[in-house]
């Protein structure tokens, strides 16, 4: 049981960058415009963030320094704070949509308006990140978010073809009556949200928090190769589902209450209250894990102490940060955008500055004067290398692929 | 002084030869010992030249080992600099830096 | 990456507002938005049938039906709305606008009355509430064939 | 005499500033060169660190300097970008390590004043989350 706790951290990372409430629509959306044919998009967006956060873990034991400073030694002042605004800004859409999703999440099971929820929910995140210790955190919501298990359940209860699903997510193509530009727009979302840079900068900060050393390696490396994988699975179960039960029907999703409508259908009560503990603790789980990004990133830039590891007073400007994020974000709920729109923008957006974040991890891994001996090896490097080419060609291709479809409509 | 008031100068050796921008400085940490406190650390060069994403980077003076094709090509990037040593640089405080000897009498970098 | 992002935050602003709405000036253009509406109309009903379908079979959790149902009464009527707010070009566009409003119509007063029911709290039996929305998303299909 | 060989941007520059108590306290933003010696060598003489500092080196120095004046006389103990006498510089490796309390240093006057006029008043303050 021990060692489960240990991985905690991998999996709420994982379950907030994976299905949280832009992932849990657009995986659906994608199930449900898109069959199967994207499905591996998520494979390589699992293989992508399993490479780069180990990397970035290590970086973290072995150096103590989390990403936002190697991007900033690496890229200097200038690029390094183009990537900071960048960044700023994408978490903050993100962190919006949380806020709107938790609430959304509760509405569900209250009948009340979920606008009528969002001063609460924003509250609520805050007091998690200022009271609950980094362990508790990642424990109750990495574990009930979970909870989505329910969506693999519905797809094996639905009993599909598994040889035919297989297929279909092997030999991919454009759907008739879908453009090529929509098909690889929501492959750049797909990709983006599964490599979303709020991760790295939550998973290595939180590897400082828990003062991981050399002597954690192994740990880091059980964190992403169960976390991430699993993060891919619930993703993927989504999509199959939305696949199965609403494509047929000429259903597609643009709301958080469709996405739990293939389990109420299929499995039941029992399922249904699942899915919504799931999604309340994945949204919650994604909320928390920006509103800290946004304090880790502007810290780590210029230096202040940051971190739940110290009493909070002893890092007031982090605090601060966060105490502002968390109520601007409410407030840009409040004002009645839509969230599931916000998140889907931000996602794509993430993906246009992908690079600026992950280039730096690359180096840095790859410094001995840094690293020591726990340098990249060669199977890595080729990896790590491909995936970064990957993403400058994703990143020049986002804004205009956003243009030509109009946000995928 | 500040460093700051050196990076990014253009610099023009005796000849008029433009070398590029200063893109790092070398110091060596041979002043008298202090105690417990660290030696000071004298300005010794300028690193000119070299493209100012491959200095930054440090391929080639840090030994980083990867991935190959980046290595390749910011080593390669980074070797092209010049490293001038400081009692050549005439001083001012605007404009290019100008040197007192011509760059064939200039050493590359080596690693760290 | 400056104007990058700046031309980014232009496009999101510009997409986080309501989806703007033009007079269609040829028969194919009002055609293709009549073929949109109908398209998600169709979403709308469907995610009703089911929604009717999973209450009847397992019973219980009325407030999550209550919700997605609403929420489906909400978008087919402002998918009415602003279909109705479409100028037609020609009396051609004419008949095919009042064809398409009488199916939403029709779908629009049998989501309600799902919507009524679960509100009672009458969850057995919501297959038969629901029975009328097959004819309603049948004709809204036939629609976006004959048309698309 | 054959010393330690470092590059100021390669090896010093934007690192993490860390007190003598472990304490996370500012980027080497920029650094203050001595004048020139007898033997016409300079040294560094000071670790400059700070928004005034680092807009110099973003190339907005004018800015910089406003930001220094500003938040000096803003904050009654404030200096900016505060000045960190080389001295006082205990390690440098992949941070760098202070010798002294980061309480002493200026560039914490901000931390100070969002401590004692914001965060430090709201409940919890003091109390590690673990406890």
């Amino acid at each position: 049981m021990k060692k489960v706790l240990q991985v905690t951290l991998g999996i709420l990372t994982a379950i907030g960058g994976f299905v949280d409430i832009g992932d849990l629509v657009a995986n659906a959306e994608a199930g449900a415009r898109f069959r199967m044919n994207l499905a591996w998009v998520v494979l390589v967006g699992v293989i992508g963030i399993v490479v780069y956060a180990e990397m970035a873990g290590r970086v973290a034991a072995v150096s103590q320094r989390p990403v936002f400073e190697l991007v900033r030694e690496r890229l200097g002042p200038q690029a390094g704070l183009v990537n900071l605004v960048a960044s700023f800004f994408i978490n903050f859409l993100t962190l919006t949509a949380e806020i709107a999703g938790v609430a959304i999440a509760i509405s569900l099971v209250a009948s009340v308006h979920y606008g009528l929820l969002l001063p609460l929910c924003g509250v609520l995140v805050w007091l998690v990140i200022w009271r609950m210790p980094f362990e508790w955190m990642e424990r109750v919501f990495g574990l009930a978010g979970l909870a989505l298990a329910v969506f693999v359940v519905t797809v094996w209860k639905v009993g599909p073809d598994w040889g035919s699903l297989f297929d279909a997510a092997a030999s991919p193509h454009v759907p008739a009556g879908e453009s090529p530009f929509s098909y690889a727009y929501f492959g750049i979302a797909l990709f983006g949200a599964a490599m979303t840079p709020y991760e790295v900068f939550f998973f290595s900060s939180g590897a400082v928090e828990e003062r991981w050393t050399r002597r954690d390696l192994a740990l880091n490396r059980a964190n992403v190769y169960v976390g991430f994988p699993l993060g891919g699975l619930l993703s993927l179960a989504l999509m199959a589902s939305a696949h199965l039960v609403l494509a047929p029907r000429g259903v597609s999703v643009d709301d958080l209450a469709q996405v739990a409508l293939p389990v109420a259908v299929v499995v039941g009560k029992l399922g249904l209250a699942a899915v919504l503990v799931g999604i309340f603790a994945a949204t919650f789980g994604a909320a928390l894990e920006t509103g800290l990004s946004a304090g880790y990133s502007v810290s780590q830039y210029l230096g202040w102490q940051w971190g739940k590891y110290v009493r909070p007073r002893e890092a007031s400007r982090f605090h601060l940060v966060v105490v502002l994020a968390i109520l601007g974000a409410t407030l840009f709920a409040l004002s009645g955008v839509d969230p599931v729109k916000v998140t889907e923008y931000s996602i794509v957006l993430s993906a246009a500055a992908l690079p600026l974040t992950y280039f730096p991890i690359l180096v840095i891994a790859n410094d001995p004067d840094y690293m020591g001996d726990r340098t990249n090896g060669r199977l890595l490097n080729a990896i790590g290398f491909v995936y970064l080419v990957v993403l400058v060609v994703v990143s020049a291709a986002t804004i205009p692929l956003m243009i030509i479809t109009r946000g995928g409509s | 002084m500040r460093i700051s008031d050196l990076l990014d100068r253009p610099v023009v050796d005796v000849a008029g030869v433009h070398l590029g921008k200063v893109h790092d400085v070398r110091l060596v940490q041979d002043g008298p010992p202090r105690g417990s406190a660290l030696a000071a650390l004298r300005m010794e060069a300028l690193v000119v030249g070299g493209g100012a994403l491959s200095v930054r980077l440090g391929y080639h003076r840090h030994r980083v080992r990867g991935p190959a094709p980046l290595r390749a090509l910011f080593a390669a990037l980074e070797r092209r600099a010049v490293v001038v040593p400081w009692h050549q640089v005439v001083v001012t405080d605007d404009g290019p830096l100008h040197l007192r000897c011509g760059r064939a009498e200039l050493p590359g970098l080596e690693e760290v | 990456m400056r104007l990058r992002v700046v031309a980014a935050a232009a496009v999101l602003l510009g997409a986080c507002s309501s989806h703007p709405v033009g007079p269609a000036r040829t028969f194919g253009a009002y055609e293709a938005k009549a073929v949109t509406t109908a398209e998600s109309a169709v979403s709308s009903v469907e995610t009703v049938r089911l929604a009717a379908e999973g209450g009847d079979d397992h019973g219980g959790f009325g407030p999550y039906l209550s919700v997605l149902v609403s929420d489906q009464e909400e978008a087919l009527a402002g998918a009415q709305d602003t279909f109705r707010s479409i100028q037609s070009p020609n009396e051609d566009g004419d008949a095919l606008g009042a064809e398409l409003d009488e199916a939403l119509g029709s779908a629009l007063t049998h989501v309600t009355e799902v919507r009524t029911a679960l509100r009672r709290g009458q969850l057995a039996g919501l297959r038969d509430v629901a029975s009328p929305l097959v004819d309603d998303s049948a004709a809204l299909k036939r629609f976006v064939e004959d048309h698309g | 005499m054959a010393g330690r060989v470092l590059y100021a941007g390669l090896q010093l520059l934007d690192r993490q500033l860390v007190d003598r108590t472990g304490r996370l306290c500012g980027k080497v933003d920029d650094l203050e060169l001595s004048e020139p010696g007898a033997d016409g060598n300079r040294h560094i003489a000071a670790l400059l660190s700070g928004p005034g500092a680092l807009l110099g080196r973003t190339g907005h120095r004018r800015l910089g300097d406003w930001l220094r004046r500003f938040v000096a006389g803003a904050f009654p103990d404030g200096e900016d970008p505060v000045r960190i006498p080389f001295t006082r510089v205990a390690e440098i490796g992949n941070h760098v390590t202070l010798d002294m309390d980061s309480e002493d240093a200026a560039s914490f006057a901000s931390e100070r004043w969002v401590r004692d006029h914001v965060i430090g008043h709201v409940p919890g303050s003091r109390v590690l989350a673990d406890q």
